[in-house]
């Protein structure tokens, strides 16, 4: 299973040597990602729902800390691990035709690999590793390929997201070493980690050390001011990491580091994220009413459903649990396939604005109904995933508490305040001198998309079959809360 | 070999040669190059027999009878002189271009250079406080020269001058410290003065100690932690390049050699007393540091504030020796190896790209570097990334082990002060990587690529990276855990 | 493959295809969609009369079990069709009238473009339509309902290339989720109160009496919220109108016959739900009136057709609101059933008016045309949503009347004079069309416009027989099949044959006075076409000036404001006095020696103070 | 006895100091640099008599020895100071610095 963390690697790191065409460089790209995902799939056939953690490799690394080379997989992370593997042979595919730069490809593959290695890594420094290594290859290519000021805009990000991190690495030396005095020696491993006797202001400080780290990546509420401008100025194939990913890695964390160290102190906390939760998705939502520019708008709208998302998990029963990874999963493809279709349309007309666009639906009808299938997804109308983990996740609000439930429910509505108007002002209405004679999509890019929309379907129509594999350990969280309720 | 043998082999060697090298360098033979690879030689040589000796603990006297137990030989100085040893010789070897670039680097700097090594063995083999004193006059009169080796610029000879008078300036504080303590123990060996303090009580100690605050304040004075570090600045920008690097990588690896000695053989009783002073000087170190480093143009001052900084996290883990001996010391000594590596590979390729001239290399001048020279500009990202702890580089290794130490002590606010300075330096850094790739480079002047100087820079910058991922997994290569194993010997060999 | 799997997957199937067709082969004849599209809805119609006749003689309840949709906790969702007697009812008007619309649709839309895409999206909306009745457990149903809503958002959006039709069509899909949330919000509380897990119908009803009064009447209100939207009550009724910019089978199959049927269906399913909150059903019932009453008042000052028809249908619903109200489920619903009838046959034939003169929709411009066909079918139309005797809407709008009148006499009152609003308004609309010293002449129309609309004409004349009531010898025979949990109210015999005469006596009267006022007359041209009436009580500006403007005014606060100015603000500035401060510190670092120097000897004496002040009790 | 050599010893070095800092010539700064040294010596020659322990004296050789190679290095100092500014006040060599 290691191979899913380093033929990326490898693979990139052949393409820095070797010198190459660009053709063969995508070709090759393809091939490896595809491989890694063939894997992703030889893995999720041949799990086993009931088990908790599998796959488990386990090697020394730095023995004198305690710090070991072990990851596996389960419930928890099945859904990000699979995203990270189908997405990025996707994106190769849809902009096949762009993107010729050789290190656009490379960095992607690190970024895959980081990814994947942050999702499986069980011991606390591995994970910070892999989650700092992702960074790099964002940082470069939205310098290098960015739009707009794009340099700033890079260090910012990377400033901000790295102050987060820094907090998470004390946060972790810590535990590693309290570990040290209560049994003797250090370890990083997250079982260990979990027999840990803190006391509470210990437990509050660090975990908000975590929080801070995850809440800078996801983001929620006060930390999201690096978001618009990053998706702005970054290339596509880094805002979809980011928003399909990136972000749902850190919510994903969420649920992997903090509710399994600190199960009393999220409880108690709950509340505060849960507040914060509504009010990013409120707030959010309500801000990208009124953008012109169609990246910044999508990037408020995740921004908002990701709020929605760490409600579900800081409510913390089953439905919740289930229906949040679940809609991690559901935006991951939608967005992707959006925001691949702005890239596709770019390509096309030179434009992220608005204002300058319309008519699409008249020229381009295909576009036109894939690019609305793919809106009204994330808007999360019936038959689509999103319906499905909405309908959870509100349930799940609804049982914590009458109000809250209402407050998540308003989700069905935030996100109509901006897809309905940007879809006519898009597609709708009649064309202009740019996009008159836009081209619809072609024969690569519908191979990239219709995977992407059937899933979507699929997900929607059929979700107890997705959701079998999740359910079982969110059970093991859910019973957890009973226990900690009691006590 | 017998480890006798190296004791005496290594200074003998060095000093042979570097007499040697001033003789020769009359003769009508002598070619720069000639000097240069003789040094080098001796260099690795010596590093070969003195490597020889580390991985195991050990501790002998040097011919006790003859030195009077001045000089005593273990596992931890042999760690130390190997180590700065092998970073003499890396800058050295990068230093090729610079050297063949530059008219005044004449064989009295080889001299020099030779002589400043020997003071360094001297100063880390150091069992007696005078004796420690004149190696590191040796040493640090030798790296004055060095400073101001470049006689016509003005720049040069201006650091020079301040080197040397706040040096000198320095050097009588330890003077005075030395007498004070000298004046109660009616010694000056360190073994001596540990039993003394062991002995006796506090009121009997009173100028003890406060000579041995003196001394530590000399010794601050020469890792250039606030407010004693002043002349840093000035003088790291003064100084051409490979004499930077010299002094920032390898002469703070010799200080602190000499510092952890004396303070684990005999300061240790007084660390509850100096912690307090300790943490602070960490604080204002750090922050200083860091404010000076965001607001350099060149990048070669930004390197030397962030030396400071730098100094600040040695002095984290400094702080937290009393309650978490053996991690702290290992973490010094780890951070060491991380900080030379990165700071000599840094500057190596500053040095490469300046072509001997003395100009300042400002943020401006690396545009476009990685388009020009892709290699240069991977292998500096690395080395940049590597200062900023960036995981998966030898730096980040680093300062977890510093951090956790500090936090295994108690402090883990220190440890917090650390990662706030991390994440200020995150701004200073990564502009370099921002000017390398992102900004359009002006006319790219193709220089004649001096080979030998460019394998040592990838050479260091694959070491940086092993050092960061390094396991004796993939292969039997020495990894962390290796150097780990040294300085726990090194630790070992110290009569705690 | 059991009988409801093929009439539910019929029409998705021929939608399906239609919608590979057009997207894969573009210059497909015409004649393959009319044969797909007819199809999927004809069979499905077949199948509904089967399936309705099953369930009425039969007494049969035909269930299907397809998957199981969800299973988490206790959340159990299976997707299952159920044709009970309710739902069979629903299928024996819902197919049928859908398939003819089909056909009417087959000649309406003859040569657009994008006649494909319409097929499609009208099968679609059938098999949504189908899920919606079929549903035996409310979270299915909602799919069917906010699927129908999609769709009815797609359609009345259809001439896209007018960007007003789809905003048009974002209102109704926007208003509608409005009220979704609602709906959604009061399943959600339902499921978490009912104590069994499974969440069929049947589950629900057998938990009900264990939910305590409140908390039952908060779901009550949030499901009728629901049917507020769908349905265009007050005060989520604003969509409607505007929803009449998609093509008239639209407005006649979606707008007027089913979709906004769906919450009447939807309340009456929830009828034990209801009967348990006396308070909610009043408000239904109120609620239903002044939509009645207030949708007739507007629809006196219209002059576009297809509008006159919208709020009409608004008003009608407004009725079925009432019944509802007083807890006449089964009258409530009988009226729906007419209602499909009649108000199909008004759009269509209003549909073929505007096709025949060439897209003229305002009655001032299409005044005096000859078209004895249309008038024809127009005047039964317009009798039976009169509710003159004998024809079918008004046993269905008497039986509501008396159940009025029994129950709350003011609502009835408000009843009464609506009705008598209609008629004024809808004769207004025929005098003003068809009785006119002008004289205009247009195509002719299509048959395949025409065949359909004789049937429903039929329909329109005998449908009432269905639910005879005993005071006419009848049995009420559809109320019988039913058997919803009406509540029985008495009317003595005399006074309900007093109520029927006096009714028609008054409509009669009210048309007579139509006729003086508008027949060969110009009195629509005096008519003030603004004020009060005419701008529908400045609802919409209302909505635009609450809602729309603060929303955007918040928008643009929380992004400028907060986000850039206030957050990212603050950040950067705290960058920025870093940088200050690195500057004057630099400032120290002056270069001159002297000062090093001095630095150094602070630093020795602080660290000596130090050491005196730690040690002191040592000297 | 002691006392007052210790005294006298600790007022050079003050002066010493005070005089490295106060005063702008380079040469007057090594002068007072020479009296930091010199102080030390005198103080240790006092505390060997005063112990009559001889090493000290070696001491104090020995740094006097170390005070004469640093004389060397001072002298080439100003040499090279004063062809490049024809001055040796301390003032005019501040080109370097933190500031930009």
């Amino acid at each position: 299973m290691s191979l899913l963390i380093f033929l990326p690697f490898i693979t990139a790191i052949f393409l820095f040597i070797v010198k190459m065409p660009i053709n063969a460089v995508k070709s090759i790209y393809v091939v490896s990602t595809l491989c890694v995902a063939s894997m992703a799939i030889y893995l999720y056939v041949h799990f086993d729902p009931n088990a908790s953690m599998q796959f488990i490799e386990n090697h020394s690394w730095i023995s004198q800390y305690g710090i070991n080379y072990s990851i596996g997989v389960d419930g928890v992370s099945l859904g990000i691990v699979m995203m990270n593997a189908l997405l990025m042979p996707l994106i190769a595919i849809g902009l096949y035709k762009q993107r010729d730069k050789k290190g656009y490809w490379i960095h992607l593959l690190f970024v895959q690999g980081g990814i994947m290695g942050a999702a499986l890594s069980l011991d606390l420094m591995l994970f910070y590793l892999f989650w700092e290594v992702m960074l790099l290859p964002i940082f470069f290519m939205i310098g290098l390929y960015g739009y707009g000021k794009s340099n700033f805009v890079a260090i910012k990000f990377n400033i901000y997201t790295i102050f987060g991190s820094l907090m998470m690495l004390v946060a972790i030396l810590y535990l590693a070493v309290s570990y040290k005095e209560q049994f003797g020696f250090y370890s990083f491993a997250l079982d260990d980690l979990k027999n840990l006797k803190l006391t509470t202001i210990e437990s509050l400080l660090v975990f908000s050390g975590f929080m801070m780290a995850f809440a800078i990546k996801i983001p929620i509420f006060p930390f999201h001011t690096w978001l618009s401008d990053t998706y702005r100025s970054a290339p596509t194939g880094i805002v979809i990491v980011m928003s399909s990913l990136m972000a749902k890695l850190g919510a994903y964390a969420i649920w992997r580091f903090l509710f399994t160290l600190f199960d009393k102190t999220s409880h108690q906390l709950a509340p505060y994220f849960i507040g914060i939760g509504l009010f990013g998705l409120i707030f959010f939502g309500i801000s990208a009413m009124n953008q012109t520019h169609l990246k910044r708008m999508f990037a408020l709208s995740s921004a908002s459903h990701l709020s929605l998302i760490v409600v579900g998990f800081f409510v913390y029963d089953i439905y919740g649990l289930v229906g949040s990874s679940y809609l991690i999963i559901s935006h991951a493809l939608s967005s992707a396939a959006l925001f691949l279709m702005l890239a596709m349309m770019y390509e096309r007309v030179q434009t992220y604005t608005i204002d300058t666009l319309g008519g699409i639906a008249k020229v381009a009808p295909v576009f036109a109904l894939f690019f609305a299938f793919f809106a009204l997804s994330i808007v999360g109308v019936p038959l689509t995933s999103g319906f499905v983990a909405e309908v959870l996740i509100i349930l799940g609000a609804f049982e914590y508490n009458i109000y809250i439930g209402f407050l998540a429910a308003t989700t069905v509505l935030i996100a109509m305040l901006f897809m309905f108007k940007m879809i006519s002002a898009v597609l709708y209405g009649d064309t202009n001198e740019r996009t008159k004679n836009f081209q619809d999509l072609r024969a690569h890019e519908l191979m990239a998309l219709i995977p992407l929309a059937l899933l979507i379907l699929a997900m929607g129509i059929f979700p107890n079959y997705f959701i079998k594999n999740i359910e079982p350990t969110a059970k093991t969280f859910a019973s957890n809360k009973e226990v900690s309720h009691h006590e | 070999m017998s480890n006798e043998f190296i004791a005496l082999a290594v200074p003998a060697i060095l000093l042979f040669s570097a007499i040697f090298t001033l003789l020769f360098g009359f003769s009508v033979h002598y070619t720069k190059s000639r000097g240069y690879f003789i040094t080098l030689g001796t260099l690795f040589i010596t590093f070969l027999i003195s490597a020889n000796g580390i991985g195991e603990t050990f501790t002998l006297p040097v011919l006790p009878h003859i030195f009077n137990s001045m000089v005593v030989y273990d596992a931890f100085s042999a760690t130390f002189i190997s180590l700065f040893l092998l970073g003499g010789f890396l800058t050295l070897a990068i230093a090729k271009s610079f050297v063949d670039n530059t008219c005044f680097f004449t064989h009295e700097s080889f001299v020099l250079l030779l002589f400043s090594l020997f003071g360094m063995v001297i100063l880390t083999m150091a069992n007696e406080l005078l004796t420690a004193f004149i190696a590191l006059e040796i040493a640090s009169m030798s790296v004055y020269i060095l400073v101001g080796l470049n006689r016509n610029s003005l720049r040069a000879s201006e650091a020079f001058f301040k080197y040397l008078l706040l040096g000198s300036f320095a050097a009588s504080f330890y003077l005075l410290g030395m007498v004070l303590i000298y004046a109660s123990v009616k010694s000056t060996n360190l073994a001596v003065i540990a039993h003394y303090i062991l002995s006796t009580n506090l009121k009997a100690q009173l100028l003890v100690i406060a000579g041995s605050m003196l001394i530590m304040i000399t010794i601050m004075f020469k890792i250039a932690a606030v407010p004693f570090g002043a002349w840093v600045l000035d003088v790291y920008e003064g100084a051409s390049f490979p004499i930077t690097a010299y002094m920032a990588g390898v002469f703070k690896i010799a200080i602190f050699a000499f510092i952890l000695r004396i303070f684990l053989q005999n300061f240790i009783a007084y660390e509850s007393l100096y912690d307090p002073l300790i943490i602070g000087g960490a604080m204002v170190t750090l922050i200083a540091g860091s404010l000076l480093a965001v607001t350099q143009n060149s990048v070669k001052k930004m390197l030397a504030a962030s030396s400071v900084v730098h100094s600040g996290y040695l002095l984290i883990a400094f702080a937290s020796i009393g309650e978490a001996t053996y991690s702290a010391t290992s973490a010094i000594i780890f951070y060491l190896f991380a900080y030379f590596l990165s700071a000599i590979g840094a500057f190596g390729v500053l040095s490469y790209i300046s072509k001997g001239s003395d100009k300042q290399i400002n943020y401006d001048d690396l545009n476009g570097l990685a388009k020009s020279r892709p290699i240069i500009a991977a292998s500096f990202t690395i080395f940049i990334l590597s200062l900023a702890g960036f995981p998966s580089t030898i730096g980040f290794i680093a300062k977890f082990y510093i951090f956790t130490s500090a936090i295994e002590a108690g402090y883990a606010i220190l440890a917090f002060f650390g990662a706030l300075a991390a994440c200020v330096s995150i701004y200073y850094y990564f502009k370099v990587i921002g000017h390398l790739y992102f900004k359009e480079s002006g006319p790219v002047e193709s220089l004649s690529g001096e080979k030998f100087s460019l394998i040592f820079i990838v050479i260091t910058a694959i070491v940086v990276l092993w050092g960061g991922v390094g396991t004796s997994l993939l292969y039997d290569l020495p990894g962390i855990n290796a150097l780990n194993d040294l300085s726990r010997y090194a630790i070992g060999s110290l009569s705690l | 493959m059991s009988t409801l799997t093929i009439l539910l997957f019929a029409p998705l199937l021929s939608a399906f295809l239609i919608f590979l067709i057009t997207v894969l082969y573009s210059q497909t004849k015409q004649y393959v969609y009319t044969f797909l599209a007819l199809m999927g809805s004809g069979l499905s119609a077949l199948l509904a009369l089967y399936v309705s006749y099953y369930s009425y003689f039969e007494k049969q309840v035909l269930v299907t079990h397809l998957f199981t949709w969800l299973n988490i906790g206790d959340f159990l969702i299976e997707v299952t069709l159920k044709a009970d007697a309710l739902s069979s009812f629903m299928l024996l008007f819902v197919a049928p009238v859908s398939f003819l619309i089909h056909v009417y649709a087959t000649g309406y839309m003859n040569n657009d473009k994008s006649y494909g895409r319409f097929f499609a999206y009208f099968n679609l909306f059938v098999f949504f339509m189908l899920l919606l009745v079929l549903a035996d457990n409310p979270i299915v149903m909602f799919i069917g309902w906010e699927g129908v809503g999609l769709v009815s958002y797609a359609l009345i959006g259809f001439y896209y290339e007018d960007v007003k039709n789809t905003y048009a069509g974002n209102k109704a899909f926007i208003v509608n989720r409005v009220g979704d949330f609602g709906f959604l919000s009061a399943l959600m509380l339902l499921f978490l109160s009912i104590p069994l897990g499974g969440f069929s119908f049947d589950n629900i009803f057998l938990g009900l009496w264990l939910i305590d009064s409140h908390r039952l009447t908060l779901i009550a209100f949030l499901l009728f919220v629901g049917a507020m939207g769908k349905s265009a009550q007050i005060p989520l009724f604003v969509w409607l109108p505007d929803a009449m910019a998609g093509p008239t089978p639209v407005s006649a199959l979606i707008h007027a016959a089913t979709m906004v049927t769906a919450g009447v269906y939807m309340v009456a399913r929830f009828a034990p739900l209801y009967n348990m909150t006396p308070d909610i059903l009043l408000l239904i019932a109120y609620v239903g009136a002044f939509s009645a009453l207030f949708a007739a008042i507007i629809a006196t000052r219209q002059y576009d057709i297809k509008k006159i028809l919208a709020y009409s249908t608004m008003s009608q619903l407004g009725f079925m609101f009432m019944a509802l109200g007083v807890g006449a489920y089964s009258t409530a619903l009988f009226h729906m059933f007419t209602h499909a009838f009649f108000k199909a046959l008004l759009f269509m034939a209003a549909g073929a008016i505007i096709v025949a003169y060439h897209h003229k929709q305002d009655i001032r411009e299409l005044r005096g045309i000859r078209a004895s066909g249309l008038f024809i079918l127009m005047l039964i139309a317009t009798l039976t949503i009169t509710a003159i005797p004998p024809f079918s809407a008004f046993f269905s709008k008497d039986a509501i009347m008396s159940a009025l009148y029994a129950g709350h006499i003011e609502i009835f009152a408000i009843a009464f004079v609506t009705s008598l609003l209609t008629a004024f308004y809808m004769f207004r609309m025929l005098f003003v069309l068809f009785f006119s010293k002008s004289e205009q002449r247009g195509q002719p129309t299509r048959k395949s416009m025409l065949y359909p609309m004789t049937p429903l004409t039929v329909l329109c004349i005998f449908a009432g027989l269905l639910n005879v009531p005993e005071i006419f010898s009848g049995n009420l025979s559809v109320s019988h099949w039913l058997h919803l949990a009406d509540q029985s109210f008495f009317v003595p015999h005399t006074q309900e044959m007093l109520l029927m005469s006096l009714n028609t006596f008054f409509t009669l009267a009210v048309i007579v006075y139509t006729y003086k006022k508008y027949a060969y007359t110009d009195a629509i041209e005096f008519e003030k076409s603004d004020g009060m009436i005419a701008n529908k009580f400045y609802i919409d500006a209302l909505y635009t000036k609450t809602v729309v403007t603060v929303l955007e005014k918040l928008s643009y606060f929380f992004d400028k404001k907060i986000s850039q100015l206030l957050i990212d603000g603050t950040i950067n500035s705290m960058a920025l006095v870093y940088l200050k401060v690195g500057n004057l510190f630099a400032r120290a670092e002056n270069g001159n020696v002297r000062f090093y120097a001095l630095y150094m000897l602070i630093g020795l004496v602080s660290g000596f103070v130090y050491l005196y002040w730690s040690l002191r009790s040592f000297l | 006895m002691l006392k007052g050599y210790m005294i006298l010893s600790i007022i050079l070095f003050s002066i010493g100091i005070v005089g490295l800092i106060s005063r702008r010539n380079i040469i007057v700064m090594y002068m007072s640099i020479e009296l930091l040294l010199n102080a030390v010596n005198l103080s240790l020659i006092a505390i060997s008599a005063d112990l009559a322990d001889s090493s000290a004296q070696v001491m104090s050789l020995i740094i006097i020895a170390i005070a004469a190679s640093e004389a060397a290095l001072f002298m080439s100092l100003f040499v090279v100071l004063f062809r490049n500014r024809a001055s040796l006040d301390v003032n005019l060599f501040t080109i370097l610095g933190g500031k930009e």
